[in-house]
């Protein structure tokens, strides 16, 4: 095993990561942009090296100085977290030739994989549906309307090299098609340097749902129960759990063998997750494969007991897998709320700031896993997210209910942040249901209403409570004071 | 104390408060409350009201209060009665500036100088922390001034435009 | 179910009780003594009422008052937690009396189970191992001294209405007997208005081994696995475990049935915890049964994954109990440390005062049940608990690296605390192998050494920096400050 | 700066701290360390030290320093030798009062008036927060006065007894 692992990320991540390393007595080293130089993830980490000035590209993306200082303190080993360079294929190239191990698959896998149209074919190869659409790449837009109308419109018109909600476009009609064609591929060009672009029915309220997978260098592939992750905001995730409100045994197997076709076909080592749009009679398709750490792996972990970070330094280390598929099995139910630093009141405009004060939740079946202390600060340079509460408990609904109450327990002052709307889906019918879809969410924020409840006559109570006692100290005693100063009250 | 509050969905309450032996008495419109108050540190207040306990972190800047209650946020802007300073006078044509909140590029305009804006009407889009954010007219009105062009990058601080605001008849 | 639920208690394990009450949907009330109106019991509380003063005969033990708001607030159920009234018969009666559910045993258990000398003889009638000694009290000193020798020496000599620690005496010799009889039998009648003793043999070097039951009134009760409370100072647990590293599943069943029997001849009902002496060739001898939830709880829940407080919920409000014995698995390894505002480098002498700064342990695992937080007092009145941190993992060596990981990660400033004894515990030899017993803890604290690493150094340092820098004010903001006053150090 | 340095069991260094343009050159006793310091708030600080992170909170009563450093706690006495005021003088005869930290109840009595003591010895007990809690002597001497009797409750603050610390040889 490694006795020096340096973590090439930030926030919570980075905080995770380092987690894991203090447990298995591994030295764990931060890096830290300008901005970053009292960041949670320097102070929970034994070592700390500055990289660089605040924007990503000036220092979390700086690929060489981040090798530099690995090379300089020692480290024998690079966890890249998510985001950043965790998917840089040239980046793991450069580690290896510097001897140092990337925690990750190999480069080789990562390529195949971080385009649409390769891992498209190598779903095919594994015999994994994927969904209806053009073969490969589509060359003009004769091809494009030929495809678009075998397959039936709506389609979506995808840039081969896009990922993560970015580089795609639903087309609804084959006049869109016509007028969307070449912005779309000259967006292609400029975004990821690839204009290729291809064409992939558009499935009607799918299902987002994932299975996480892990494999060690001797061929064994352990794939995991599965993650809804279909609420999601502009295409980005907000909220996960497992195991799946639709998932049965037959599914999840189904489901979980076809991913651990898919990585043994690409050669994958590693942990990795195989991302399906599922539709409403339950078939899957192939959607990408996601070759690093995901956010919303505790969620896994919640229902498994197993520890992903470690089982990567493990498999990154050349160790085998010290499990087998038998030994993973789902107990309870686990749900992740992502905690944004950003104004659910007000259009989710990002909200970043000092955090003048901080209160976690916690008790029985709660983790928060956070990035951030009490007078920290979220900087406007990266990712807004500030921290994932993730919650488990015997049965999903029991786990919803945990999940409002911790959100409940939780205290930021001094930036805005995702919390009330996270709140309103704990207790939305179709959450609640487990009617889920990705467009939801969208559905949710166009429906929602305030509730009606007494909450803001309290606000405005302690508000002008608050202003009617300014000046006036707080109790630092309440031993000695309580009986003085609180039920008197002075003009 | 006589104080007004205005709820960020424009809604007004008028609150009084006064002090008496055993706490405080609140007559939120027209609604009384016989409350208990006790301040903690770090903006932490608890509010006794009747067995029921508020537990709320209250933050301000001047007279905009972010109440911070059972993970939900409220945002309530207070007006002292008694220390009334005159309002921005509607009834005079006034120009409302809109600043950029944190620094990022402009990528889009979507109204032009001298169109007419609905209150909440998108204005522009801002990129900043990877999302796009829709910078929205404050007030009704008209745009009357347009401070930056697309693909500009803006600092902190920065007025995006303005918004004249029409006298009231 | 109940709508509405009074937590007769305060700090943790009010916060513990009333967090599962938000959970189920119930209203939690809270009481408060004057100096623990701002206490974390109150805040979490959806209701809180005042009951008095400080001291706990004038609040937390006046039975009549809490009686009182309980039926002013219309509240259907009492929940006493630990401590204060709950192992009170009497008030369990007056609960019935007033026609508001008492959330715990009958008060005819209580009775039987309180007092040794017929507990023991419950036991005996449900076949459950005692520890050798006489049958039941011990009338003279000529009696005493026959059972003494016959049961051979070291024997323990104690009080029958004695219990958790206190009313005994540990008698190496008839000498020792002869001067010991009278204050024992005088200190008895002092504490316990009950001058009743009686013997027992004295094990060498026991483990304390315990068994948690719930039972419906429908006669189903169902036992947990093993908890192992062998961390003790001065007969209080300071860290327990479940499993016990020395159980195996045959002896798990063993101590189960024995404490189901035990219960089921009592006439037991809700939650309770039968405890057991172990000697070194793996008997067990009945020593107690402490007929309330215990401090200790968590760690039980970890490893079965249920939810003890709303098992006790339901049982009380009469529902059968939702799960059978069957449904009882043992996964990985739990570890609890009980945090004490003591200070653990001189003598635990208590440390009251007003927590300054706090950040607490969280992440992957780690469970923290906290009856305080930033600004909050701990008041000399009451128990001087803090926190429990209770940590999961797969395994128990991992479970130990991982409570040294969560302690390392505790910061409490303006009281001492005994976190850093908890530290050193984790890393002592004999707990790492598992070779526990009731008296390790003293020879720890005997042979204790101040380990040697650079870490005073480190303290050194930063005590002088902050010295150098006194009347600096702290960063607000690095986005600016880093480079223009970090680097940078004025006169 | 110079400082003097006390701990807990007894030892004591010295520290010598410079500012330079990178940051703080720092020699204990006789190691010299180059470190970088970062006040954060709520007395929170990070030392950067050769890569290695410090993340201590400090607290100071006075002279006396606690560091909460991984979970362990450091006391410390800092004295700044520029300011020394001039020290107890131990080689005349002093008296140092113990009082209690604490509310509670003194329970037994273990040492009488006259009595010498050493170092740390056990002088009385007091019942607080249900646990018996021995007040030792702080320093090598006489017990000169016992301020208190058993049974006697006592507040925190109050004087307990007196150590007579005899002239140095």
């Amino acid at each position: 095993m490694f006795d020096k692992i340096l973590v090439a990320n930030r926030g919570e991540i980075a905080v995770r990561v380092l987690r894991s390393c203090r447990e298995m007595g591994i030295c764990g080293v931060a890096i830290y942009s300008d901005v970053d130089c009292a960041g949670l993830h320097v102070r929970k980490a034994d070592e700390a090296y500055p990289i660089g000035a605040a924007p990503a590209r000036e220092s979390y993306l700086c690929a060489d100085r981040i090798i530099d200082v690995a090379r300089r303190c020692g480290a024998q080993a690079i966890h890249p977290g998510y985001g950043f360079l965790a998917e840089n294929a040239e980046f793991a190239d450069q580690c290896l030739r510097e001897g140092i191990t990337f925690i990750g698959p190999p480069s080789g896998a990562m390529r195949l994989l971080g385009e649409k149209i390769p891992a498209r074919q190598i779903a095919r190869d594994a015999a994994v549906p994927t969904i209806p659409g053009s073969q490969g790449a589509v060359a003009d837009l004769p091809t494009a309307r030929s495809v678009a109308s075998q397959i039936g419109y709506p389609v979506m018109l995808k840039a081969s090299a896009g990922g993560g909600g970015k580089g795609l476009r639903l087309i609804q009609s084959e006049v869109e098609l016509q007028q969307s064609w070449e912005i779309t591929q000259a967006e292609a060009a400029a975004s990821f340097k690839d204009p290729t672009v291809f064409l992939e029915k558009c499935l009607r309220r799918p299902r987002h749902i994932e299975i996480q997978v892990i494999a060690d260098r001797y061929g064994k592939v352990i794939y995991f129960p599965e993650r809804e992750c279909s609420l999601q905001r502009r295409h980005q995730k907000i909220v996960e759990e497992s195991p799946s409100p639709i998932a049965d045994a037959v599914l999840r197997r189904k489901m979980g063998e076809a991913a651990v076709r898919l990585a043994t076909v690409a050669g994958y080592q590693n942990a990795g997750t195989v991302e399906f749009l599922v539709d409403e009679q339950h078939n899957f398709y192939f959607l990408e494969m996601n070759t690093r750490l995901q956010v919303e792996h505790p969620v896994t972990e919640m229902v498994t007991g197993l520890d992903l970070v470690r089982l990567q330094l493990l498999a990154a280390a050349g160790e085998k897998l010290p499990i087998d598929q038998k030994d993973i099995q789902l107990r309870g139910h686990a749900v992740e709320c992502r905690v944004y630093a950003e104004d659910a009141e007000s259009g989710f405009a990002p909200s970043p700031g000092r955090i003048d004060a901080l209160e976690e939740p916690a008790g029985p079946g709660v983790r928060v896993d956070s990035g951030v202390y009490q007078g920290a600060e979220i900087p406007v340079y990266y990712d807004p997210i500030i921290s994932k509460v993730i919650v488990w408990d015997s049965h999903r609904e029991q786990a919803l209910a945990r999940m409002s109450r911790a959100l409940s327990e939780y205290r930021i002052a001094g930036i805005r942040t995702s919390i009330p709307f996270l709140q309103s889906l704990m207790k939305d019918r179709d959450v609640m249901a487990g009617d889920l879809h990705t467009v939801l969410v969208a559905e949710i924020l166009a429906r929602e209403q305030r509730e009606h409840d007494d909450s803001w006559q309290h606000a405005l109570i302690a508000a002008s409570l608050m202003y009617h006692h300014r000046g006036r100290v707080p109790i630092q005693s309440p031993l000695n004071r309580w009986r003085l100063s609180v039920w008197e009250d002075e003009r | 104390m006589k104080l007004e509050a205005r709820l960020l969905n424009g809604e007004s309450h008028s609150i009084q408060l006064q002090s008496k032996r055993e706490g405080v008495e609140i007559l939120l419109d027209d609604r009384r409350f016989s409350v208990r108050f006790l301040k903690l540190n770090g903006s932490r207040c608890l509010v006794y009201s009747d067995g029921k306990v508020i537990d709320a972190l209250v933050h301000h800047e001047g007279p905009q209060y972010t109440v911070l209650l059972n993970g939900r946020a409220y945002y309530i802007e207070l007006t002292d009665r008694r220390l009334t300073r005159p309002l921005p006078d509607d009834s005079k044509g006034t120009h409302q500036p809109v600043k950029a909140q944190m620094p990022g590029r402009v990528v889009r305009l979507l109204k032009s100088q001298g169109e007419p804006v609905e209150r909440n009407a998108a204005v522009l889009v801002i990129e900043a922390m990877k999302m796009q954010n829709e910078i929205r007219s404050p007030r009704q009105g008209f745009v009357s001034q347009i401070a930056v062009r697309e693909g500009e990058s803006v600092a902190a601080g920065q007025l995006l435009f303005e918004i004249r605001v029409e006298p009231q008849p």
